[in-house]
């Protein structure tokens, strides 16, 4: 199997899916013959033509209102947001009319074909608007998914996947992951399944929740806590919409204890939602109340990036404090 | 390449341009009376096709007079009115081909009649009941057919104009020769998403018709608080667009600038703006009461423009159409319609299952789990649920949970 | 004390802003002489001048974009969105304009004298688009406050105190009880403060939790649950953020039980950001998982909108169900 | 009320416009050379303000010169360089009022060294350190300055158009002859913000002046894969707004086009967009190689019109610099520069509180529960967080308590 790192395996999934299907059609701000401004449409403006690999002028609600059109046409549109930080232009596109499109017109058309990709989360010196991690506010807005990849295989597949699916989706990328995160990616065409949590590690004693970059950090905490003699069951959520609620209960109906960690700030993030109702399925099993490490409730700062950060040390720290509890 | 596409004359005084330097005129073949402008050559239209542009126009009509009353004596919670704007929405649509796609805004029903919606669909989606399309989820006037290529209407407005440009832009690339038509109001042309979707169907070249109807008013926001220029046209010039503008009330006017913008769409791939100049005859919507913001001498300056009466004279100039046609049409389309609304008033509302449906294709285990929640409680208080209760009938009860 | 509708209060507040301060300025579509499409704005630019009152152009992201620029010059803008449904078009504006102006300068520049105002909320038989609920996503936007007043006289009082606020304060209006909710409001000017919930009913068994229109419905499942000898506490949250969270801790260890009821769809609610918290602060004391009676997972539907709501009947099911756990 | 403006004339046959009626000239008065053009009037600038212009743009130069070579070296993380568009910001800067604001998108330090920006405070910024006035929170070149009336760059694009309406409508209200320049990109003003902010400009009547920078290229997206048009001038026509098109690397051009917009901006409420036509000399950023999408030959045309060189051959022409000066110059900036940054490097962080202050006006509880909780956890592990550990010394410490 080929070594990649994640760009390369986005790189690769978007090939694959433009080869095997020629109404996928790529395009957002610099992606035609530069290939992004992190190269993930590297040669495919050259190899599938400008027709169907292309820059747009630069709006993002532009964007996103013709991607929906060419969904709702029947093709499968790719559309990228240079930095999740700038999707925000967009949120009406996708908040009133990607989520919205088959749901109002009771399934006479839909954007199922959509795919937006955008590099998302900190720890790059990005400071206040190249850090964001905004998957909370599409998690609120029933009918769109909603896809975080942790590494080079996970990405590839769940690519393909979302792209493939019936649904509009979401795709951000952990960005600090592109090229630090490497990896063996099989060569061929494969999908991961949206809407399943991954169990990467079973444990008996806390379960550890997070996706994206996050998956780094909670296996680090878990290597500190296992030194500790604590046994760490680690999940990958993968898709926060449609959330898989069943394997996240049935991993802290067994640990009966939970950390749940995200970029994104404490108040509203995702972490909340799935604090609430693993309390309300749990109820009896837990032995301490479900712990957030996030971000602050804060814009993102730049020099204090690292004080800021939910990092495997903050993590550690609410493991211990869960199980001491 | 050069920061502009033109090698631009060079001047040593600081002069400012404003677009006075230039006219944009109005577009007109008939006058008022329905006889033809001297020097206009009218569009070969043939009988049966000018019939079938008429019926709707006669259809919409009928239709708003009937829906607002019904509004009126509460039984319909909603209503919007395209009186006054019939001849800008059917002579576009007339123009182009059936197949061709229409995204409009919600005051274009006279398009949807054009192509063969029937007065049972338009009572069902008013109605929201078990066979409207859109299953009774969005507010009266939200029309959508798949069949006749009218994109379900969505009520943010200007949202459909760059979907507009990437629906084409699909067209383009199946290459069947079709195009979009996106119609909106000069209010909606204020949004970003306009600006968007022009720019973008200029740069991608884009076989899409963007059709503006300037009425005047966005509910009670005259044109002069909405925009300082001429109208909307002199916008196409910031993306080198073709642009025309049109007597919107004028039907062949409007018909040959669409023949002639689906051509420069279809076959060369420019998009086109297209300014119908016309104005909104009734209230914004049923909720509105126009008398707070505007002269009734105005509305009446406008009345005698009236471009369904304009294409009748001009019908029966031709020897197509007569007074007894025209009262013969009146009585059948407004016993059609209050029959169809009789039935559709009757039809049982959408099953509860479609609270959850749609949402994604399939429905999710999370959202079942909603469901059955919601029927088990429904169960328990059928009286405080009639509707969703009468889709329960006869299936069996399931015990409470709560989230 | 005169009796208004929370129009009129709305509007007397507006009133009282202007004549005070004459850097209050109030815009939006249609606000002008028509007063706007809920007649909010009556009367103000006949007597403010058109100066001070005005129709906007149709454009959110312009209306917030330019009242951004206007209260970092110094004056105290009051923007009126039509309806909370089409914020999202302004979304940029506010998320990452409004909210970051302050922290990102390091306070050079704010523009805390920002108010957003926005009728929110089902229940008229407004379908998709005249009937969302859209506080979380705001409250996951770290510098908003967000206020939603229940009645007359609060929404008096709440709206001088945002208008006054040093914050931008974003104001959701329950459209439902524009008419329906009528009342007592004294005549002069006075605030109610930010940040505070409000206890409206003292109670032992268990905490019932809303803010705006909600508060009707709890208001009536606690009858439903007096009537069973189920002692409810009330407590209004009034301010979605910065939200009072010791109110709200100090009941429920009093009581033990929490049903939080909004009508925004579940996932991602508040509501869900309130059971995480308080599951965190008050696990020892919690009687039964913390219950939420909201909308569902899905966009606003129309003629099924009754059973869609989480109305009074579905509380008081929520209440028992807690009650009996 | 009629729903254009003017009375439009009449035609009777289908024709479309799109711009090409007419030509927008671009307005010059220098050549290369530092020579006036024949027939140009140059405008009175007398020597201290025409040298004070100079020294900004000189020092722009070496501060871009040598951040990007820090950048390059490590000592900083990202960097953005002015050059080739020195005159386009400098120029019009200078031809406003010193308490106007500016409104800027982010390659426009030279504005701000107008101004009287110092070394120092540019530097704090770049290293983010406990001087910067934005606390270490945003990206080198976010820099902002009350006391100069320079808004706080923000990253997202365009957000600032239409604020800088909204700025200018306070201004006018306020009555002290004042005026907003925001200054973008010509892909920036592809954005939705652009157009609400020209409309509402243009229908309020606000004392602003929208200056873009037409620099070819936004990242890799050349000009026209941005828009069809002949550049961004003629989108003023759609808002009947006051336009002119100048030659950005002609500083006095540029000044002098300002002067005529700021009047009639402060003195006839006439909002006004400036096109200056100039060229990215640089990457994008210091993490951009433009190698990949343009030629070196069309940077070598563009460097061969070097607005600073321009500028210096007209100083010198008038006898009012010499070469002696320049080198003088060159070098006493060049170490004000280098020192600054050593200075700027050897501060402290900001203080850890800044993590959770100006989120409000005030820290919120939640906040200060977040920050003590952080507290907490660096004094357990001070070697982790290097930064905020300096901020705690000599605190007392506390209990490690977790959310
Ligand atoms: C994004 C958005 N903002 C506001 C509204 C509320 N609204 C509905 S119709 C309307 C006026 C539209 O005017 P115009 O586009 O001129 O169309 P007309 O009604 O004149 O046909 C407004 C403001 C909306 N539906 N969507
Ligand atoms: C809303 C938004 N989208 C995308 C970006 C990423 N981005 C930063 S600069 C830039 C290009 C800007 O080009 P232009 O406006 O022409 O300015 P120039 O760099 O040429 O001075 C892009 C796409 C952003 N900062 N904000
Ligand atoms: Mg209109
Ligand atoms: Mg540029």
């Amino acid at each position: 199997m080929p070594k990649m790192n994640m760009l390369q395996a986005i790189n690769d999934a978007l090939d694959i899916a433009m080869a095997a299907n020629d109404k996928v059609i790529c395009f957002g701000e610099d992606v035609g013959i530069f290939g992004g401004v992190f190269r993930a449409t590297s040669h495919l403006q050259e190899k599938y033509g400008r027709d169907r690999c292309f820059n747009t002028p630069l709006v993002e609600q532009g964007i996103v209102g013709f991607a929906n059109g060419l969904a709702a046409q029947g093709s499968t549109p790719v559309a990228e947001i240079q930095f999740a930080d700038y999707i925000f232009p967009a949120f009406d596109q996708i908040v009133n009319e990607t989520a919205k499109f088959r749901y109002r017109s009771g399934d006479l058309f839909n954007v199922g074909g959509l795919t937006i990709r955008a590099p998302y989360g900190g720890g790059i010196s990005g400071g206040l608007y190249h850090s964001q991690s905004p998957e909370a506010y599409f998690a609120h807005t029933p009918g769109l998914k909603v896809v975080v990849p942790r590494n080079p295989h996970q990405a590839k597949g769940l690519l393909l996947g979302a792209i493939r699916d019936a649904n509009p989706v979401l795709f951000f990328e952990p960005k600090r992951l592109y090229r630090a995160s490497t990896g063996e990616v099989p060569e061929e065409d494969y999908e991961l399944p949206l809407g399943q949590a991954e169990v990467t590690k079973e444990g008996d004693d806390i379960t550890l929740l997070a996706w994206g970059a996050q998956m780094e950090i909670v296996e680090k905490a878990s290597e500190l806590a296992e030194k500790e003699g604590i046994s760490c069951e680690i999940i990958d959520l993968r898709t926060i919409v449609p959330w898989d609620v069943e394997t996240v209960v049935e991993s802290v109906l067994k640990t009966g204890r939970l950390v749940v960690t995200h970029e994104a700030p404490l108040t509203g993030g995702f972490a909340g939602e799935i604090a609430a109702t693993i309390q309300q399925r749990c109820f009896l099993y837990l032995e301490s109340p479900i712990a957030r490490v996030t971000g602050l409730d804060t814009p993102f700062p730049l020099t204090l990036e690292k004080e800021y950060m939910p990092d495997h040390l903050k993590v550690f720290e609410a493991i211990k404090y869960s199980i001491n509890y | 390449m050069s920061t502009t596409t033109k090698a631009a004359p060079i001047v040593h005084t600081p002069d400012f341009m404003n677009g006075d330097e230039f006219r944009i005129p109005v577009f007109k073949l008939l006058k008022q009376d329905g006889s033809p402008y001297k020097n206009a050559k009218l569009p070969d239209l043939d009988k049966d096709k000018a019939l079938r542009i008429y019926r709707a126009m006669l259809f919409t009509r009928v239709l708003d007079e009937r829906m607002l009353a019904a509004q009126r004596q509460g039984r319909l919670s909603f209503y919007m009115q395209c009186i006054g704007e019939e001849a800008s929405v059917i002579g576009s649509t007339a123009a182009l081909d059936d197949e061709d796609m229409i995204m409009a805004q919600y005051r274009e029903q006279g398009a949807l009649a054009y192509r063969g919606f029937d007065v049972d669909e338009f009572m069902n989606q008013l109605f929201g009941n078990e066979h409207d399309y859109g299953k009774g989820r969005q507010m009266p006037v939200h029309y959508g057919s798949s069949k006749l290529h009218y994109m379900t209407i969505s009520s943010p407005l200007a949202t459909q104009i760059p979907q507009a440009t990437g629906y084409a832009y699909g067209q383009k690339m199946a290459g069947q020769g079709h195009c979009t038509i996106t119609i909106f109001g000069e209010g909606a042309a204020s949004e970003g998403d306009f600006h968007a979707a022009l720019n973008m169907a200029s740069v991608h070249r884009v076989p899409v018709i963007f059709l503006c109807r300037n009425n005047g008013y966005a509910i009670s926001t005259p044109a002069h608080e909405q925009f300082s220029a001429d109208g909307i046209a002199p916008r196409a010039f910031g993306y080198r667009m073709k642009v025309i503008r049109v007597d919107g009330n004028d039907i062949l006017a409007v018909y040959q600038a669409t023949v002639e913008a689906r051509k420069l769409a279809v076959e060369h791939n420019q998009p086109v703006l297209i300014e119908a100049m016309t104005y909104r005859l009734a209230a914004h919507s049923s909720s509105d009461d126009p008398s707070g913001y505007r002269s009734k001498k105005e509305e009446e300056a406008w009345r005698d423009k009236d471009p369904v009466l304009r294409m009748k004279l001009w019908l029966q100039e031709k020897g197509w159409w007569s007074d007894d046609d025209e009262k013969r049409e009146q009585e059948s389309l407004r016993r059609d319609v209050l029959e169809a609304m009789k039935r559709a008033e009757k039809r049982e509302p959408p099953e509860l299952d479609t609270l959850v449906s749609d949402v994604f294709d399939e429905v999710t285990p999370i959202l079942a789990g909603q469901l059955d929640d919601l029927k088990a409680h429904i169960r328990k208080y059928p009286e405080a649920y009639p509707k969703g209760a009468k889709s329960l009938n006869g299936k069996d009860a399931g015990g409470a949970k709560h989230a």
